[in-house]
């Protein structure tokens, strides 16, 4: 399998502080990966310097054999990268299938002006947007709430829309950063289903920040450890799961063991 | 019941300070010489025992329930504290003559107050405002479908006595200026008309509110089927469509005036709208658009001036011109201003906008743009013999603008740049991680509004047919911005009302001087206090303020 | 490695950056040519640069009350300028008596000490009356609501204030202690100058002296950056508020008096209005909500609008430059903005975190 | 009497009413959570607590007292500190400053300093990074500074809203140590998590919340039990 | 006589007609607003006090309108538009700025009005090739005459050689400099600098600056308050201007104007018209009466003119029914205010042109301050008359 994306020896620092220190990852196309680590170990920095927010100081990000670190974010975006938020940024004020239909937006084509005449290819391209955005909504199970505004979904919800709002612009590559958050073990069960179902059904590649280890450990094939920026461990769940120096940093003995435990 | 005598006293006085206020600032005196029904009711007693009659009926309303006969005397208390403070006055005046300081302090004033009578007409002062207050507080004792009939009564004959302006206009178009002085004499209305007035309309609202009570609930909770709704909306469009193609007939030239530069507000507030309400960049320098439209138009015309092609352009050639003009200058400024956000952005372009009005000013320019004497003799438009000298005639010239400007804002708002502008309002950063290019959608945005101003300058300096810099200051970007946000924003319905509300309004305001800007300022607190989110707010703009809880949301990163 | 680089400027930075070029050779052209042909004797140019400084402390003065406020409700008091106008009006009154009983000349410290206070008074009460009125109730809607009741109130406030005392021009008395100069560095300076600018200094000090070290002060901060969770630490967050305005407002006052020391002429209701602007670009300029900004902001500009004509404009041969002092001082604010986004001393709003 | 006293509150957003009837009791000395679904009213039930929402109907005593009517800040003063959702740091403060405005209502200096070492004893974290500006922490360490400058405020009744939201495993164990710590040295505890597990293995009590009304209540470890409770929110299938 | 033929109406563009026991109606037009608040309320006093002088006109009452010009185009073009549709108003008073009165005179000459200024000063108002509309007068002066005798003052008087000028980008100023500068030349003076500042200013040393770099002898100012002040006061702190003559218009030629600039107005010069002592007291001690306080500016005493000029005209042409109705021609009206001749006003002699400027400028003259005025004294002594 080729790897769809890699980041070569990538360094952010802010002021003294090394975020991420030379790191590497590789990511096979179609698969589902997590970065995972102590809070603060700069995975989220990680995020931001792939998806365009940050100029990564040293290294290079290569996405489908080409260069992006650097870039626009809105370029970046149109390359096939989406995200989503530690903390949920959608657009609070709109509706559910607004939210959808911005995230469309690096597929329309037609010229703005032609919406003052409304021409045929515009009205096309308008209703082929919305049955889109409607099944996406229908997707992500959010169907029947197209017309409520972001900000009064249920926290869950906001979730799932933040990820149909990503999926609408065809990335190949999503990232997720910490999904499951403030979600019930069972909502976390069920958004773990839903995250297989896209890397099955869409054929997306997936990398996510977790630190729900049950998310993690179910549906990864790699998992990559961070600590104070820097890369400790990577490999299979299983291997992760007993590598001391993981237990050590980020799982903590209690935690580690109850993995084991509740080894289905 | 058992009379709450703090509270009585505290509307007592509430209602005396505001008396103390307009007498001390010079209204009460100056509106004393607007006579609103005969000569006996003029604006001065409006302003002055209003606040005694509103203090007896909140000093009512605040005991909630109670016999007529202690509303009577709440009422009367009220009326009596609130004549206090200005009484006070009038004493003072006699002791210490205060006009060195306070200007508006003087004979006139307290001839007024004192029904001319010095000293002793202060009683007199006591007894009027005793007995407004007394009959505000009987006002809230009386049933409330008599209360409402009176209330809706009285308030008709007001606004017919204070807009008499606009009423006289109508009935001189309508029926010819001898219909005028069978209601009114002078500005004032007849008494007797005033009282069939009143009565009148009182009767009007008894009846309907009868017949509504009586009315079946169901049949008025009925839901209009779809049909029927969408029918009604077209015969509401069709009866708006033709009172715009006829409006200047009824109104006549002043008016149709007023509608003129109302509908060059529209057009300013929509290409603001899509700038600040759209887009959500706060632009206060808006009126530098305006300029460029309205300078390109005079440049162009104009035989004086530079003979930078003078006279070789008609108003249809320059037309586009200064639009193209003002939406280069939409861009071009925008430029320094992509990175800028929130309150940056908004005194950069209130700095660009002084800036250009300097520069228009200016002793250097002063070969190209005319400096402080300004662009003279510029062309009224003409076409197919139809010569747009009147303000009739330009009327319908800003109300086919208008109506392109209305057209092409709600279709682009439904478009995807629509959609792009509302993302990047909400939240920048993500927006553009959504693939957009900030950069072009913002540039659009300030373009096409700046479109829409120059147009508007366009026709504003076919109209006047001279232009000055004085006329692209600073208020009017904030009047522009005002009537945005008054009017709601987002919403082009509502760009219509503010419009009207703040610059027509005021325009029916001008015999009121200079006073109307102080009327406009309270005007601005108390609507924005009462409606925050505007006349006609866009959905969008709603959703938000309704969210309203105690506290906001805390936003953490 | 240069392609590289290259593919990282976009055609706005390109822009941009062309546009600093040519303003800054057009702004050295001018001042070499200035230089060259010596008009002006250093003296002159001392006189010009001494009463900008003052002017531009007064700026300063009124520009806190605008960051003050900003950094707490995140909204612009456009009415910050009529604040200070309804002191400084309200208080040349008081003055013209002072002067007219003679407690003006034989005692002035004290005298000019009672000046501001009253002023400070005034105008203190205005903008917590401000608060209550008009701010309040709003404290929750989109930022632009209070905008607009801001500019109503700016209205309301300076037709008031004509209503109440006319529209004629008024003057502060002169005071005889304030007319000498004082030799500083050589040159001569009219003492009130340096006084007052020292005086703002003082008082500036002293406010970020409170802000930062007192614990009003840090509340201050805290409600600025989120209101429910202060008062979750047991701040009351109204009472703050209140305070916010009402030094804002005491300093308002303040300048209106060293505004009237400074320049006694042209005390009228509409007063306010431009330095109110031009408070409330330095605030910008030196970075809205940060303190020293908005006094390095008012200084800077104060200091820009007195040499900017002379010393950039006029090399260029530029009829009547003085006309354009204002246009020049927008221009040195875009300039600077487009350079630091958020103000000469705003904080980095950091790399966008998401 | 119990300590804190919820009695039939009904709070709204707006028109959306959020808690329809919320009774709840804390004893002295106690660890009670509340578990429920998202947008089951969990933080709006913590949110009236505190002050920052009044209920439309219904009254909270503390210690026999009305405190439903009084403002927020005022709260804080008779002893009721909240570590808000999403943590609510002061993002341009510093770690210390942070901490030092979570005991601004405090005028004991000397104790003051004290406690600030005793919170960075339990979070060394934010020892590392005292003088860093605060909004530029990880989540986590957000999260360790909430609370952090909960307790500094030194309450008697602390509210916690997801405490462990966002945090590593090694440090979510952690957060409930010290919850339990801080319990046993008297103070008092109402903890909202969606880790319900977690939280009724240390917690006395608990509530069961949905759509604003409370459908099941009972001791902790009878709750752990109870299959309904395991079903919907345990993820034990 | 009883059963006298009703009046009928002959003139060329109508009549008004005032029935018995109704005002006569004038209007007025002036700027009361924004920071020029202070000309229209100076103007408008001066209107006042002399309708309060001539209470009854042929039987009947005078009533005054008005309406806010706002010193813009656009505001005088509204106001000119509402005063037109009143067809009651015999005559209008206004406007102050003449930006206004270009754009409000179409709708108000369209109508058959006549409109009579006390303020407006652009040649181009009373320039047939310039703007001018039938129905126009004003009894400001033209800024041709004012300009040039402050300029024949300065080079022949005062035997200034060298001159610098500073406008406030008025129409009004920026015009009176420029003439006067062009005058100056051509009398044989150099011009060193024309300069401008801007309404709100206050910092006047950086043009002041410039100007001393040339010391010129004489500065001449056509401004109004309080930029005039800060021009005067702060002139004596900026070196190089110590020998540089002090020269204002009648912008300034308020009595205010001396204590608000302080000491250093004294012996300072300025053109304006000349009001003469005895009739003008008289006037500020009616002023006081009726309005109360002094006037706030230097043009109510053409307001006043204007409205006297104007009741003057009406009664000479109205003709009058044996029930006390009055027909009023308007063309008739506009032909007496024309023909006006040696009227003997506030401002001087006033005789009209055809093209409605009435003052001539022989009437100017030249004020000098003194100590007195400073301390309170009002007017200042004309030294010198052209
Ligand atoms: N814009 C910034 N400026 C300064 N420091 C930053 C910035 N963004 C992140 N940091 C620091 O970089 C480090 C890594 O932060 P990051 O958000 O990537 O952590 P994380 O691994 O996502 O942690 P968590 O799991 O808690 O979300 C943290 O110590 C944080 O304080
Ligand atoms: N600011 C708000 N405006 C309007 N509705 C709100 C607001 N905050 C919460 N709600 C609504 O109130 C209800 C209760 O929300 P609350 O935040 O209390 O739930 P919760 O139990 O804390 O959920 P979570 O586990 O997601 O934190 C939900 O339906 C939610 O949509
Ligand atoms: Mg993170
Ligand atoms: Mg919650």
């Amino acid at each position: 399998m080729a790897n769809i994306l890699t980041a070569r020896n990538v360094t952010k620092t802010f002021g003294g502080l090394v975020a991420v220190n030379d790191f590497t990852l590789d990511i096979a196309e179609n698969s589902i990966s997590s970065v995972i680590g102590p809070n603060g170990a700069g995975k989220t920095t990680f995020f931001n310097c792939v998806t365009g927010f940050y100029k990564v100081d040293e290294g290079e990000i290569i996405f489908n054999s080409e260069q992006i670190q650097n870039r626009r974010t809105d370029v970046v975006t149109r390359k096939g990268i989406s995200r989503t938020y530690q903390n949920i940024r959608l657009f609070s004020n709109m509706s559910a299938i607004e939210n959808i239909l911005v995230g469309q937006h690096p597929r329309l084509k037609t010229f703005w002006a032609e919406a003052v005449w409304k021409s045929k290819r515009f009205r096309n391209e308008e209703l082929t947007a919305l049955e889109e955005a409607r099944r996406l909504l229908r997707f992500v199970g959010l169907q029947g709430m197209g017309d409520t505004l972001a900000r009064n979904l249920p926290y869950g919800a906001q979730r799932r829309l933040e990820i149909a709002r990503a999926l609408a612009s065809l990335p190949k590559l999503l990232l997720l950063d910490e999904p499951t958050a403030g979600m019930n073990p069972n909502e976390t069960g069920e958004m773990t289903r839903f995250i297989q179902h896209l890397r099955d059904e869409l054929g997306i590649t997936i990398l996510l920040i977790e630190h729900d280890m049950r998310v993690v450990m179910g549906i990864s094939e790699q998992v990559t450890v961070l600590d104070y920026g820097s890369k400790i461990a990577e490999g299979s769940p299983k291997e992760i799961q007993s590598n001391p120096r993981v237990i050590e940093a980020y799982l903590g003995r209690g935690a580690a063991s109850g993995l084991k435990a509740g080894k289905r | 019941m058992k009379i709450n005598w703090k509270t009585t006293l505290r509307y007592g006085l509430i209602g005396g300070v505001s008396a103390l206020y307009f007498s001390m600032i010079g209204m009460v005196e100056l509106f004393a010489g607007r006579n609103l029904i005969g000569t006996t009711v003029n604006m001065g007693h409006l302003l002055l025992y209003g606040g005694m009659l509103a203090a007896g009926l909140l000093a009512a309303r605040a005991h909630h329930q109670g016999k007529l006969a202690q509303h009577a005397v709440i009422g009367l208390v009220a009326g009596l504290s609130a004549a206090i403070p200005t009484a006070l006055l009038v004493i003072l005046h006699e002791f210490i003559p205060m006009q060195d300081v306070f200007v508006s302090v003087n004979n006139a004033l307290i001839r007024f107050l004192t029904f001319e009578r010095g000293l002793p007409g202060l009683l007199q002062f006591f007894l009027a405002s005793g007995l407004l207050g007394l009959l505000g507080g009987l006002f809230d004792g009386i049933p409330t479908d008599y209360r409402r009939a009176v209330g809706t009564g009285l308030a008709g004959v007001a606004i017919v006595a204070v807009f008499s302006d606009l009423v006289t206009q109508v009935l001189t178009n309508l029926f010819g200026r001898a219909s005028v002085n069978i209601f009114f004499v002078s500005k004032a209305l007849k008494p007797v008309i005033a009282l069939v007035l009143l009565l009148a309309i009182a009767a009007f609202v008894f009846m309907r509110d009868r017949r509504k009570a009586n009315a079946p609930a169901a049949v008025a909770a009925a839901p209009l089927d779809k049909r029927a709704a969408l029918r009604k909306q077209v015969i509401l469009f069709v009866i708006i469509g033709a009172l715009l193609a006829i409006a200047p007939w009824i109104l006549g030239s002043f008016l149709s005036q007023v509608l003129f530069e109302v509908g060059r507000f529209v057009l300013l507030g929509l290409g603001l709208n899509i700038v600040v309400g759209y887009a959500g960049l706060l632009d206060l320098g808006y009126v530098a658009f305006f300029a460029f439209g309205a300078y390109t138009m005079g440049l162009l015309t104009t035989t004086t001036n530079l003979n930078l092609g003078g006279g070789v352009f008609n108003f249809w050639l320059a037309l586009p011109i200064a639009v193209l003009v003002s939406v280069l200058f939409g861009v071009l400024l925008g430029f320094p201003v992509l990175s800028l956000r929130g309150d940056y952005l908004a005194i950069v372009t209130l700095g660009f906008g002084e800036i250009i009005r300097i520069l228009a000013l200016s002793d250097w320019l002063k070969p190209i743009m005319g400096g402080a004497q300004g662009v003279l003799f510029i062309p009224t438009p003409e076409i197919f013999g139809i010569v747009f000298d009147s303000p009739e005639s330009m009327y319908y010239l800003v109300l086919a603008a208008a109506l392109v400007a209305a057209f092409v804002s709600i279709r682009l708002r439904d478009s995807r740049l629509g959609r792009q502008w509302m993302a990047m309002r909400e939240d920048e950063d993500v927006a553009e991680a959504m693939g957009i290019n900030t950069v072009q959608t913002k540039l659009l945005a300030f373009a096409i509004g700046a479109g829409f101003s120059g147009l508007g300058g366009a026709i504003f300096a076919a109209r006047l047919g001279n232009i000055f810099p004085h006329s692209f200051n600073l208020l009017i970007s904030i009047n522009a911005l005002s009537l945005i946000i008054v009017g709601g924003l987002g919403s082009i319905p509502g760009v219509i009302v503010g419009a009207i509300a703040l610059v027509g309004l005021p325009e029916l305001l001008r015999e009121f001087q200079e006073y109307r800007l102080l009327i406009y300022g309270i005007l601005l607190i108390v609507m924005m206090l009462n409606r925050p989110e505007g006349f006609l707010p866009a959905e969008v703009f709603k959703r938000e303020l309704h969210a309203g809880e105690i506290t906001e949301p805390a936003e953490v990163e | 490695m240069l392609r590289r680089t290259l593919s990282r400027v976009s055609w706005v930075d390109v822009f941009l950056r062309i546009f600093q070029l040519v303003a800054a050779v057009v702004i050295l052209i001018g001042l070499y040519k200035t230089f060259t042909t010596a008009r002006y004797s250093s003296e002159q140019w001392a006189t010009l640069a001494f009463a900008g400084l003052a002017q531009g402390s007064i700026y300063a003065l009124i520009a806190l009350g605008y960051t003050l406020v900003y950094g707490i409700l995140l909204m612009i008091n456009f009415a910050h300028g009529e604040i200070y106008m309804t002191g400084a009006f309200s208080t040349v009154f008081l003055a013209m008596y002072f002067n007219r009983i003679g407690f003006l000349q034989s005692s002035p410290v004290l005298a000019i000490i009672v000046l501001i206070l009253f002023s400070a008074a005034v105008s203190t009460s205005i903008a917590v009356l401000l608060e209550r009125i008009a701010y309040r109730p709003l404290r929750n809607a989109p930022r632009l609501i209070p905008l607009i009741t801001a500019i109503g109130a700016s209205f309301a406030l300076q037709y008031t204030f004509r209503g109440l005392f006319g529209s004629q021009f008024r003057a502060y008395p002169d005071i005889a202690v304030l007319k000498g100069t004082w030799n500083i560095l050589g040159f001569d300076v009219p003492l009130v100058q340096p006084v007052v600018f020292l005086a703002a200094v003082l008082l500036m000090v002293a406010l970020y002296w409170f802000v930062e070290r007192t614990k009003t002060g840090k509340a201050m901060r805290a409600v600025s950056e989120d209101k429910a969770v202060a008062r979750l630490m047991g701040i009351d967050i109204d009472r703050i508020i209140v305070s916010t305005f009402a030094l804002g407002g005491a300093l308002a006052g303040a300048a209106g008096v060293f505004n009237g020391l400074f320049r006694p002429q042209g005390v009228f209701f509409l007063m306010g209005f431009f330095p109110g602007i031009k408070a409330f670009t330095a605030a910008v300029l030196g970075g809205i909500g940060n303190i020293p900004g908005a006094m390095m902001g008012g200084l800077l500009l104060g200091l820009i609008e007195a040499l900017g004509p002379n010393l950039i404009l006029e090399g260029l041969g530029i009829p009547a430059a003085n006309q354009l002092k204002d246009a020049i001082a927008f221009l040195v604010l875009v300039l600077i903005l487009i350079f630091r986004p958020q103000g000469i001393f705003g904080e980095r709003l950091a790399e966008k975190k998401a | 009497m119990a300590m804190l006293e919820v009695h039939d509150i009904h709070t709204y957003y707006g028109n959306i009413h959020a808690l329809k009837g919320i009774s709840l009791e804390v004893n002295q000395g106690e660890i009670v959570t509340l578990i429920g679904a998202n947008g089951a009213g969990k933080t709006t039930t913590l949110r009236t607590i505190s002050g920052l929402l009044r209920p439309r109907q219904g009254t909270i005593t503390l210690n026999g007292e009305l405190i439903s009517e009084l403002p927020a800040h005022e709260l804080v003063y008779k002893g009721i500190a909240m570590v808000p959702e999403g943590r609510g740091v002061f993002a341009k403060m510093s770690v210390q400053e942070n901490l030092e405005m979570g005991a601004y209502h405090r005028n004991d200096k000397a104790v003051i300093t004290s406690d600030l070492e005793y919170v960075f004893g339990l979070f060394p974290r934010l020892k590392e990074r005292r003088r860093q500006v605060s909004g530029t922490l990880s989540g986590g360490e957000q999260q360790m500074l909430a609370t952090g400058r909960a307790l500094m405020s030194k309450p008697t009744l602390l509210l916690m809203d997801e405490p462990s939201m966002g945090l590593a495993p090694i440090l979510v164990e952690g957060i409930f140590d010290t919850i339990q710590a801080i319990n046993k040295e008297g103070t008092t505890v109402l903890l909202v998590e969606q880790n319900a597990l977690m939280a009724l293995s240390i917690a006395h009590r608990g509530y069961v919340l949905q759509t604003g009304q409370i459908v099941l209540t009972d001791k902790a470890d009878k709750l752990k039990k109870d299959p309904t409770v395991q079903k919907a929110y345990l993820g034990v299938d | 006589g009883g059963g006298a033929a009703p009046l009928e109406c002959t003139d060329a563009i109508g009549c008004v007609e005032v029935a018995a026991g109704e005002p006569i109606h004038l209007a007025y037009m002036l700027t009361v607003s924004g920071a020029t608040a202070t000309l229209g309320d100076d103007s408008l006093g001066g209107i006042r006090v002399a309708l309060n002088d001539r209470p009854d006109v042929l039987g009947h009452t005078v009533e005054l309108t008005g309406e806010d010009e706002g010193c813009s185009a656009e505001g005088g073009q509204t106001a000119g538009t509402k005063v037109a549709a009143d067809p009651s108003v015999v005559a209008i008073v206004g406007t102050n700025c003449s930006g206004a009165a270009f754009a409000a005179l179409p709708a108000i000459s369209e109508a058959g009005m006549l409109m009579c200024s006390s303020s407006n000063t652009n040649p181009g108002l009373t320039d047939p090739e310039g703007g001018w509309l039938p129905g126009y007068y004003r009894t400001a002066h033209n800024d041709k005459f004012q300009g040039r005798i402050a300029a024949e003052f300065a080079y022949n008087e005062l035997g200034a050689r060298t001159a610098a000028t500073i406008h406030d980008g008025s129409p009004y100023a920026q015009a009176l400099q420029q003439v006067f500068a062009e005058t100056f030349a051509a009398l044989g003076g150099t011009v060193t600098f024309q300069g401008a500042v801007n309404v709100g200013d206050t910092d006047m040393r950086a043009v002041l600056t410039t100007v001393a770099a040339d010391t010129p002898d004489i500065l001449y100012y056509p401004i109004f308050e309080p930029e005039g002040n800060f021009i005067t006061a702060q002139a004596a702190e900026v070196a190089g201007m110590e020998n540089t003559i002090l020269m204002g218009a009648d912008g300034l030629l308020a009595d205010t104007f001396p204590e608000n600039s302080g000491e250093n107005v004294v012996g300072m010069y300025l053109s304006g018209p000349y009001v003469t002592g005895a009739t003008y007291d008289d006037f500020l001690a009616k002023w006081a009466e009726v309005i109360g306080g002094v006037p706030p500016s230097g043009f109510h005493a053409f307001a006043y003119d204007c409205t006297n000029m104007i009741l003057d005209a009406i009664e000479s042409v109205a003709q009058q029914g044996s029930d006390g109705t009055l027909l009023i021609g308007r063309q008739a009206l506009r032909d007496a205010m024309t023909a006006t001749a040696g009227f003997d006003g506030l401002t001087g002699s006033l005789t009209c042109n055809e093209y409605g400027d009435c003052a001539t400028g022989e009437a100017l003259a030249v004020f000098q301050i003194t100590e007195a005025e400073l301390n309170g004294g009002w007017p200042p002594a004309a030294i010198w008359t052209p």
